[in-house]
This record gives structure tokens, C-alpha cells and sequence, in this order.
């Protein structure tokens, strides 16, 4: 098994005692764990450059301004972009949210359609939602095959000109399932579709170029890849980029301000009204700094080994059932499961007895729970810092949960 | 025992696999729903009220097992109570699960004396994010219960 | 002069040396410096309890969701709030925003007005121009007196039903006046219209309550009062936020999502979608911890007390103008000036070279620059951790300007 | 000389507070405008060519010494010269501001020889958040001399 073990040395976090026993966090899908590097490049930001970006002539601000913007060419790069087209956002939800307003309002009308999967996370359903209200348009949805994975089977029932975005996710925060970016790019593109690809749970866990995927639109969170909260990014191509409109008004993003009207700045502060999060881009850079030396490859196939061991090991317990591919291929190191007629809520409470950190609940992803027929699912999730060792604790964990149900 | 076993009580996982009072009324009843968006546990309830007792009551919803054994219960304790009653039940019972400020209802002396199977539930109090499930039930017995005085107001 | 000096060495950043001098940071109205216990609760945040809040059952996002919330309830009594009715926002800009897109653009129409000064800062007028043209409402704006504050003499011509929001700064970030809360508050109440209170300045520099000043909604920044960037606040009346529409969608903002529609978590979690700022809240309750063990009270007397100073010594440099208030009564501690012909940005680059950080430029209020009839302006502004030497260095830098320069 | 002096030379100060050709052209000419918006300087040229020749050129706009200096020794510089002179030109001088790569055009045997005034401009470049104050001109002249040749294309 690839070994990035001596890693977790990193994480301070790790070597807490969570109930009398040693943390073992399973729930980086939810966030992840933070190495002592982006909280010591966030500290040194504060306490040596610390200043409002862009607006000022003297030292410290011209420090933070590099700081912020080389912030921006480091996360633009670790996908493959260009720094102009790579705004900074609080985070994915945002992201998207910019997306759908600063897109959507001018270029949906009565009639149009929002192709989604069944399987998005609210954040990529409700402002399409909320813009469909806007506009007249309507979302339409794909649904899953029995591996958990999207079904395009019947993709050419749904997809006509109606369609004016395909919006997906790259990597599902509940089954585990990577999203079909090729087939429902190229679908997308065959109806001149707009694509947008919510990257939250892909660009922490494997190596993604931007000239590579066939998206118009992809955003995701630094906190979901080591890096600080309040801060993601939005990339974008740069023509859609230009057609979109700002959804917030302020200052920086701004070219001319007269009494009545004013013009924008040039792409992408026009995006970034205001002060940004500058210490957060900084932490976000370190944490890219980070993933890229220990190699997006690596990540991807160590938490591949580790998905592989954990749905072997899963499979001993009696009356579990996962939620999600069994290939390993089309899936990334998250798992959601059942057990028996034990609801997901009191599995966390049992299992963070034993100072391990999974989650319960429908994931902000209602729509999937409701397809699924279940009111919830208990969900372990992987990152670089995981090792075999906790796969194991989690399943004698599951076996005292049976014991405590009085399950034979 | 381990706090665990403290929690889920035979009586609680009982309520929970076996609840009592499952299902709709069909006379004239008032109906509430509540939900914790967070966890996804949802309940609703049907109370029929007849000259200020609860006459019947029903349940409907899933959630985890705290949720549905504090509503089962609630089902057995409160039929056959005035509105009154109950809701004074409600008031002892969230103080018990210190979700409300008060004196202690339980009396260690008398175990179950003032809230019959419920007190089972003070297990939970020592999972403070298991509180709220306790909690569902009750706050959608206030708003039914509201709603059927709604017109003596 | 009242003495809060030892309070420099809470704060490391002010040990640096700038260009071979001490730095002497005069930029407090672009952002503050943090003292240590803020960093160091960011920090123990991320080392000991970083999870996502609200969506779990185990001990980590447990202890992550009562440091938020509990940061929240910190925020709110700071400003003499409710939490229930105080949202985090990402800063200022994004707080008037949502008052602007989600208030604005459901209750303004053709023909009605809102009315701003000529003193506000682009974050609140740019968001105010965009829904005016959505709406088609306009923005009427009230000018200055001689001494640089609000003229509200003739508020009368201004003030009918068609005024249906007014939306001014308490402290301006440009001349240091301070906004006429209570006449503008009577004014707008008298013709029903809605009171936007810009706080960026205020709220870091004096006591604020809210239940004593009469406004519907009030924004602030964590950085501009000793917190991290990447948060803020919105706080307002209960009745305004429930007629308010989110403007974001997302997970954690939800009460249920369905294929088509969805409805709204109550406030304030109907305005924070997705994975909210949480550490960034945990530094802003830390900031707010140590404004409040300073003391507001003390904090605005030594500014004033500061302000006084600086006003008397830059009164003896030759053909240097002050653009603000002569009363220091009516100001707080922002002191925009120019120096004979020499430009701002000139004037900054000269002072930075001793190490002093002032900002030049038209500090995001364009109108009132082209009002003042000035390119720019060179602004230094002050906060608790400033002492009389400083004025004293900053005044013998303008000196040397002048040399520099020329000027007999 | 301190870096100060370095950077705020005589000829800059000169031209800072008398710009040459400031004011617009009457006969038929291009304009161009641009600004920095962090730091509130704005530039503005008219330029008139003639086969190819910049006959005339004139200046507006406000903005620090730099901006201003850097404006009004262009608008020396370029006046008489074909616009690909002045193509030239605007590459030689964001060589020396070190804004383009390149091979350094100043002969430190003979200062001033190529860039004349404009190599007093030099200093610039140890602060280099003013580097876009000296460019702020020539990114302007550049988007005149595209119109002005648009025609041709
Ligand atoms: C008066 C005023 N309003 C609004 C803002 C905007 O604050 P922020 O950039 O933190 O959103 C500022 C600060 O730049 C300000 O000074
Ligand atoms: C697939 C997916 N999309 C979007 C989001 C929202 O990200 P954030 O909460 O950082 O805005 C998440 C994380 O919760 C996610 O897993």
C-alpha cells in the first residue's frame, strides 16, 4: 500500500484524544484537517504583512497584494489554469451561487433547462432552483444506475435544445461516484449547452487540468483540500467569465464609480468585491504548496488502496449495506452505509465513543436520499492522512454498534 | 454501564423498532410537522382534542432511534391527558433534557413517578447533539397543541 | 493622554522594521492589525477542534458548531444584539449586498429613491446603483458642509415617500465625519423609508448598541476591528431579515429541498450557505473578547485624544490641508489631507520610506473625491495600538517631503 | 543619492509640474484613456498621424509625479516619429521599467542616448508598486496607436 504515513505527523489535529481515545477522523469530505504549514503561512501572513490589498503604496500592503495575487497564480495553476481566470470566492457554494446569478439571470428564460443529477449537493441544486424561479426555467434530472453511478442511459430522452446547463458534480460527496464529465460534456456541448462542474470533492482528491476537462465553469473549497476555511475559487473560461455579470457591488471591483452608474474592473476582480480573504489566500496557497509536493497522483491512489481495503473489510459486517460504486474506479474514497436497522445518527454517536469522526445525515444532498428511500446514511470519508489501521477500528466500531442494538 | 448502554436504554430501542401509535387519524384531528434539517430527522403528529383532552394522537416521520422512542413515548404519555397536562408534561420533560431551565422533575427516590418510561431518556443528556433529538417530538406536540387552541384564543 | 501603549506588545507586527525603520502602521482604516489571542484562537481552532459545523454527531463538529454559534452570540451582545438576529457575512461589502439584493430588489420600484451622502464608500453605492438599475429606482445624494459632514439642511427638498431606503456610513473612511445617525435616522423614519447603517468604521472605534441608535440594518468588518479578513456582520431588525430573501442557495440554508423547490432555514441560517467562515468567526469573538477587556469607551477616548494631536502638529506643516472635521466631536480617527502640490501617491511612497504606512488614493469613494474636487487623498488613520511619536514621525516625514519635493 | 532622490530627479519634478502638450487636438486625431483604478490616476491622449507620422499629440488627466512626468516626456518623445518608432519605443522603455523581458536598452557608456529624458524614469523600477504609474501612459499610447491603425488591417 502507498505509504504517506509519516504525513499525519503534519496534522496536529491527529494526535488529539477525541472520548478517551485517539482521533480518527473520517470526515474529510465534509472538511479536512489542516498541516502545520498552512497554519504557520497564514500566522506569518498576520504577523508580518498583514495589510488591505491593492489600494495602498506602502510596504505591507504591497507585500500582502503579492502575497494575495501570487495566492492566485498558485491555485491557478495547481488546475491547470491562468490567475485571470481564477476568482477567489468564500467557497464552492458561492462559487456556484455567482455562477447561476451572475450567469443564469441574463441567459435563462420560460422554457429553458437546468440538466442536474439526483445525486448534486444542495449547493449545486438550490441556486439553479432559485434562478429557475427567476426565470421560467426548469431543472431536469438524471438519475443512477444500480452502481450508484450517474445513468446517461436515456441522456438522449432528456437532452434538446431546451437544455442550456448541464450542471454535475465531479465527484459526489455521498456515493462516492465520479461524475461522467466526458459523456455529459460532450451531451452538453452537442446542444451548446453551458457546463458547470462542481469540483468541491474532485480537485482534493486527484490530479484535474483544466485544458484537459471540457467545462465551461468549475468551483471548489480550500477548506476540502487542506487549505483554511472562508475562501474557494471559481475558475472560468475566459469568454464566460466576460458575459457574466457581478453579483456583488463594491469596491475593488470596480473600473469608474460616477453618482448613478459605474463600470467594472477586468476580470476577475470584477468578481471580488470588497476586502477579500487575503490570510485565506494565503493558507489556500500553502495548502496547494502542500498537495502538489506530496503529488496529486499519489493522493488518488492511496486513497484508492485505502477505498479498496475499507469496502473489503465493510463487507464482513452483517446487514451493511454501501451506498456506492463497487468498482474503485469510478469512485473516490468516500462511503456512505447502512447497518442494519441502526439509523446513521446513532452509529455516529456509537463510533465517536471510540474517537472516530464520521458523519450522519443526508449530506445536503436531500433529493439523493429521498431516491435512495433513505432518511439518511452514515458516511466515512478519506484523505491522504487516513492509514488502514483506522479502517479497522471503524469496523470493530460497527460491531459494537450491532452488540449495543442488540443485533445477533 | 457504559454511557452508551445508558443511552440506548431496552425501553428506548424497544419504543424505537416498536412504536407506538404509528400512523394517521381518520376523525377530525390537528396536524403539526417538525424537522432537523440538519440530521434529516423528520416527525409529524395528528392529535385529536375533544373538550380539552386529547382524546387520540398518531404519529408519523423517521429519524434515529432517540427521535423516534422520545415520540412513541410521547404517544402513550400523552393520550388521555388535558391539553393542559400536557403540556405541562412537555415543560417537565424539557427541563429533564435541560433544554429549558428548572427544577429537576425526576425523583431519584421514585424512579419513573413523574415521567413513567421518558426518564429513560436522560441518557441523552450526556450527548448534547442528541438533545434536539429528543426535543423534535415535543416541539411539534407544542405547535399541535397551539393549533388546536387556536380558536379559544 | 490616556495610556493603552502596553498594549503595542500584544501586537506583533508593530515590532517589524519597515525600509531599515520601526514601523509606524497608520492604515487602520484599510485594515487593523491582530493582536496574538486572536491569532492564537484562530490556530487552536484549526489544531484542536477544526470540523464543519452543524451537520454532525461526533465531538469535533460538535465543539466546532458551539465555537461558531458561540462567536456568534459574542458578535451580537458586542453591538447589543440578539444572535438570532446577527448573520456572518464575509465582510462589510457582502453584508450590504445581501441588504441591497435581497431587501432592495423585492421592495424598490420605478421612481423610488434611495438616498445615500456623497461621503459613502462604494460598498454603499455600487450595490444600491445595481439594484436601482434593476429597479428602476434612483439614488439621491446628500452633499457636505464646510466642515466635512453630512449637510442636512436641506434634507427637506430630498425627503418625501418616494425615499424608500437611507443608507449612510456612521464614520466616513475618507474624512473621519461622523454620520448624522440620528437626525438621517428621524428623517427616513418620518417618510417610512428603511435605515442601512455602514458600520466598517464605526462599530471598531466606539460603543455601538443597537437597540440605542434606530436603524434596520448594520454592517461591519472583522478586519477593520482586530479580526481576520473573510468575515463580518449583518445584523438586523427581526422583521427586516424575515422579509428579506437569502440571496445565496445552498446547504446549511435549507429547511427542505425538493426536485423543483425548496424552503428556507430560519434566520440567521437562511443567509449562510454552504460551509460558513469558521474559524474566521472563532478570531472574530476572539477580537471582539479583546476589544471589549480594552474597553470601547477607552478605545474612543485615546483615538480622540490621538486625533487632537495629530490635527495640531499637521496644522504646523505649511500648505497642508486636512479634509475632514475641525471638531474632533464630530470625527473619529481618519485623517485625509494634502500637502502643497504634492500628489498622495508621492506623499506615500516619501513616508513609507521611513517605514510609515499611510494610504493614498481614492479610498473606494470615488464621488467624493470628483465632490471634494481632488485626484486622491493621502489618509492616515489611527487605532488603539497608536501613540502620540508616531504623529510625531509621520509629521517629520512630510517635512522631508517637502525637501524632497522642493518646497522651500 | 538616496533612493529617494533617485527616484524623484529634477527633470522628473520638471516635468511633474510643467507637462508638455497638455490640452487636446483640435484637427483630426485619436484618444485613448486609461486608469488605475487602486490609485485613482487617470490618462488620457489625443494623437494626430499623418501617413503614418504623429504630427501631433496632447495630454490629459491628473495623477502622481510619475504618471504625469511619464506622460509628458513621452508626449516629447514621440511627436515627429512614425508609429512604428513609437511602437519601439513603448517596448524600450517597459524593457527598462523591467514590464516586458528583454535586453536592457540603456548604455550605461552614454546615459540618455537611447530613451533621453526618459531614462530618469529608471528609479522607478526599486518601487515597484509605481512601476504602473510610469507605464499607466504608454498603455494608453498603445491603445491610440492601435485605433489609429485600425483602418490599415
Ligand atoms: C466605510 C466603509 N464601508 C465599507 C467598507 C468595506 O468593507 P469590506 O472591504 O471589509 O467589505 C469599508 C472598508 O473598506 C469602509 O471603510
Ligand atoms: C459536492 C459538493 N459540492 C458543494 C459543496 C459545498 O462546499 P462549501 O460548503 O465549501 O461551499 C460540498 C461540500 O459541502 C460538496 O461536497
Amino acid at each position: 500500500m502507498s505509504d504517506l504515513r509519516s504525513l499525519r505527523a503534519d496534522f496536529p489535529i491527529l494526535s488529539r484524544e477525541v472520548n478517551g481515545h485517539k482521533l480518527v477522523y473520517l470526515d474529510s469530505a465534509a472538511t479536512t484537517q489542516k498541516p502545520v504549514s498552512v497554519l504557520d503561512a497564514m500566522d506569518r501572513y498576520y504577523r508580518n504583512s498583514n495589510a488591505n490589498v491593492h489600494r495602498g503604496a506602502h510596504t505591507l500592503s504591497n507585500e500582502a497584494t503579492e502575497m494575495y495575487e501570487g495566492a492566485r497564480v498558485k491555485v491557478a495553476s495547481f488546475i491547470g489554469a491562468q490567475a485571470a481566470q481564477t476568482v477567489f470566492t468564500r467557497g464552492t457554494t458561492t462559487a456556484i451561487n455567482h455562477i447561476a446569478y451572475g450567469w443564469g439571470l441574463d441567459h435563462l428564460g420560460e422554457g429553458d433547462r437546468i440538466l442536474v443529477t439526483i445525486a448534486e449537493h444542495h449547493a449545486n441544486l438550490v441556486p439553479w432552483q432559485i434562478i429557475a424561479r427567476h426565470t421560467g426555467a426548469e431543472l431536469v434530472y438524471l438519475e443512477l444506475t444500480d452502481d450508484y453511478t450517474v445513468d446517461t442511459s436515456d441522456l438522449e430522452a432528456v437532452l434538446d435544445e431546451r437544455v442550456k446547463v448541464v450542471a454535475f458534480s465531479g465527484m459526489s460527496n455521498v456515493t462516492g461516484a465520479l461524475g461522467p464529465i466526458d459523456v455529459l460534456g460532450k451531451a452538453a456541448r452537442s446542444v451548446g449547452a453551458l457546463i458547470v462542474l462542481d469540483a468541491a470533492q474532485l480537485v482534493p482528491h486527484s490530479p484535474v487540468d483544466v485544458t484537459e476537462v471540457d467545462v465551461d465553469f468549475m468551483a471548489f473549497s480550500a477548506h476540502k483540500m487542506l487549505g483554511p476555511t472562508g475562501i474557494g475559487a471559481l475558475w472560468g473560461k475566459a469568454e464566460r467569465l466576460e458575459e457574466m455579470e457581478p453579483t456583488e457591488g463594491g469596491g475593488e471591483m470596480i473600473n469608474m464609480v460616477e453618482r448613478q452608474t459605474s463600470t467594472w474592473a477586468p476580470v476577475p476582480h470584477k468578481f471580488e468585491a470588497g476586502t477579500p480573504p487575503i490570510a485565506e489566500a494565503v493558507g489556500f496557497a500553502a495548502a496547494v504548496d502542500y498537495l502538489t509536493a506530496v503529488g496529486m497522483e499519489n493522493i488518488a491512489l492511496h486513497e484508492q488502496e485505502l477505498t479498496t481495503y475499507a469496502l473489503e473489510r465493510l463487507s464482513e459486517i452483517p446487514d451493511l449495506k454501501v451506498y456506492g460504486p463497487k468498482d474503485v474506479t469510478h469512485r473516490g474514497g468516500t462511503v456512505s452505509f447502512e447497518l442494519a436497522d441502526i439509523h446513521p445518527h446513532d452509529i455516529a454517536t456509537i463510533l465517536d465513543q471510540d474517537g472516530i469522526a464520521v458523519r450522519a445525515g443526508h449530506h445536503c444532498a436531500r433529493p439523493l436520499m429521498k431516491y435512495l428511500d433513505v432518511p439518511a446514511t452514515a458516511r466515512a470519508s478519506f484523505y491522504l492522512y487516513n492509514v488502514p489501521e483506522e479502517v479497522d477500528l471503524l469496523v470493530d466500531s460497527l460491531m459494537n454498534a450491532r452488540r449495543i442494538f442488540g443485533i445477533a | 454501564m457504559s454511557q452508551l448502554d445508558e443511552l440506548y436504554r431496552e425501553v428506548i430501542l424497544d419504543h424505537y423498532r416498536n412504536p407506538r401509535k404509528r400512523g394517521s387519524l381518520k376523525g377530525p384531528h390537528v396536524h403539526a410537522e417538525g424537522n432537523n434539517p440538519s440530521c434529516g430527522d423528520e416527525f409529524a403528529l395528528d392529535v385529536a382534542v375533544e373538550d380539552g383532552l386529547i382524546i387520540d394522537a398518531a404519529m408519523q416521520g423517521q429519524g434515529c432511534s432517540i427521535s423516534q422512542a422520545s415520540g412513541s413515548m410521547m404517544m402513550d404519555a400523552i393520550v388521555g391527558k388535558s391539553i393542559d397536562e400536557a403540556r405541562d408534561l412537555t415543560h417537565k420533560f424539557k427541563v429533564m433534557m435541560t433544554i429549558v431551565d428548572g427544577d429537576s422533575p425526576v425523583d431519584p427516590e421514585r424512579p419513573g413517578a413523574v415521567l413513567g418510561d421518558l426518564e429513560a431518556l436522560q441518557g441523552v443528556r450526556r450527548f448534547p447533539v442528541r438533545i434536539k433529538c429528543a426535543d423534535l417530538a415535543w416541539t411539534t406536540l407544542s405547535e399541535a397543541l397551539d393549533r388546536a387552541t387556536d380558536g379559544d384564543r
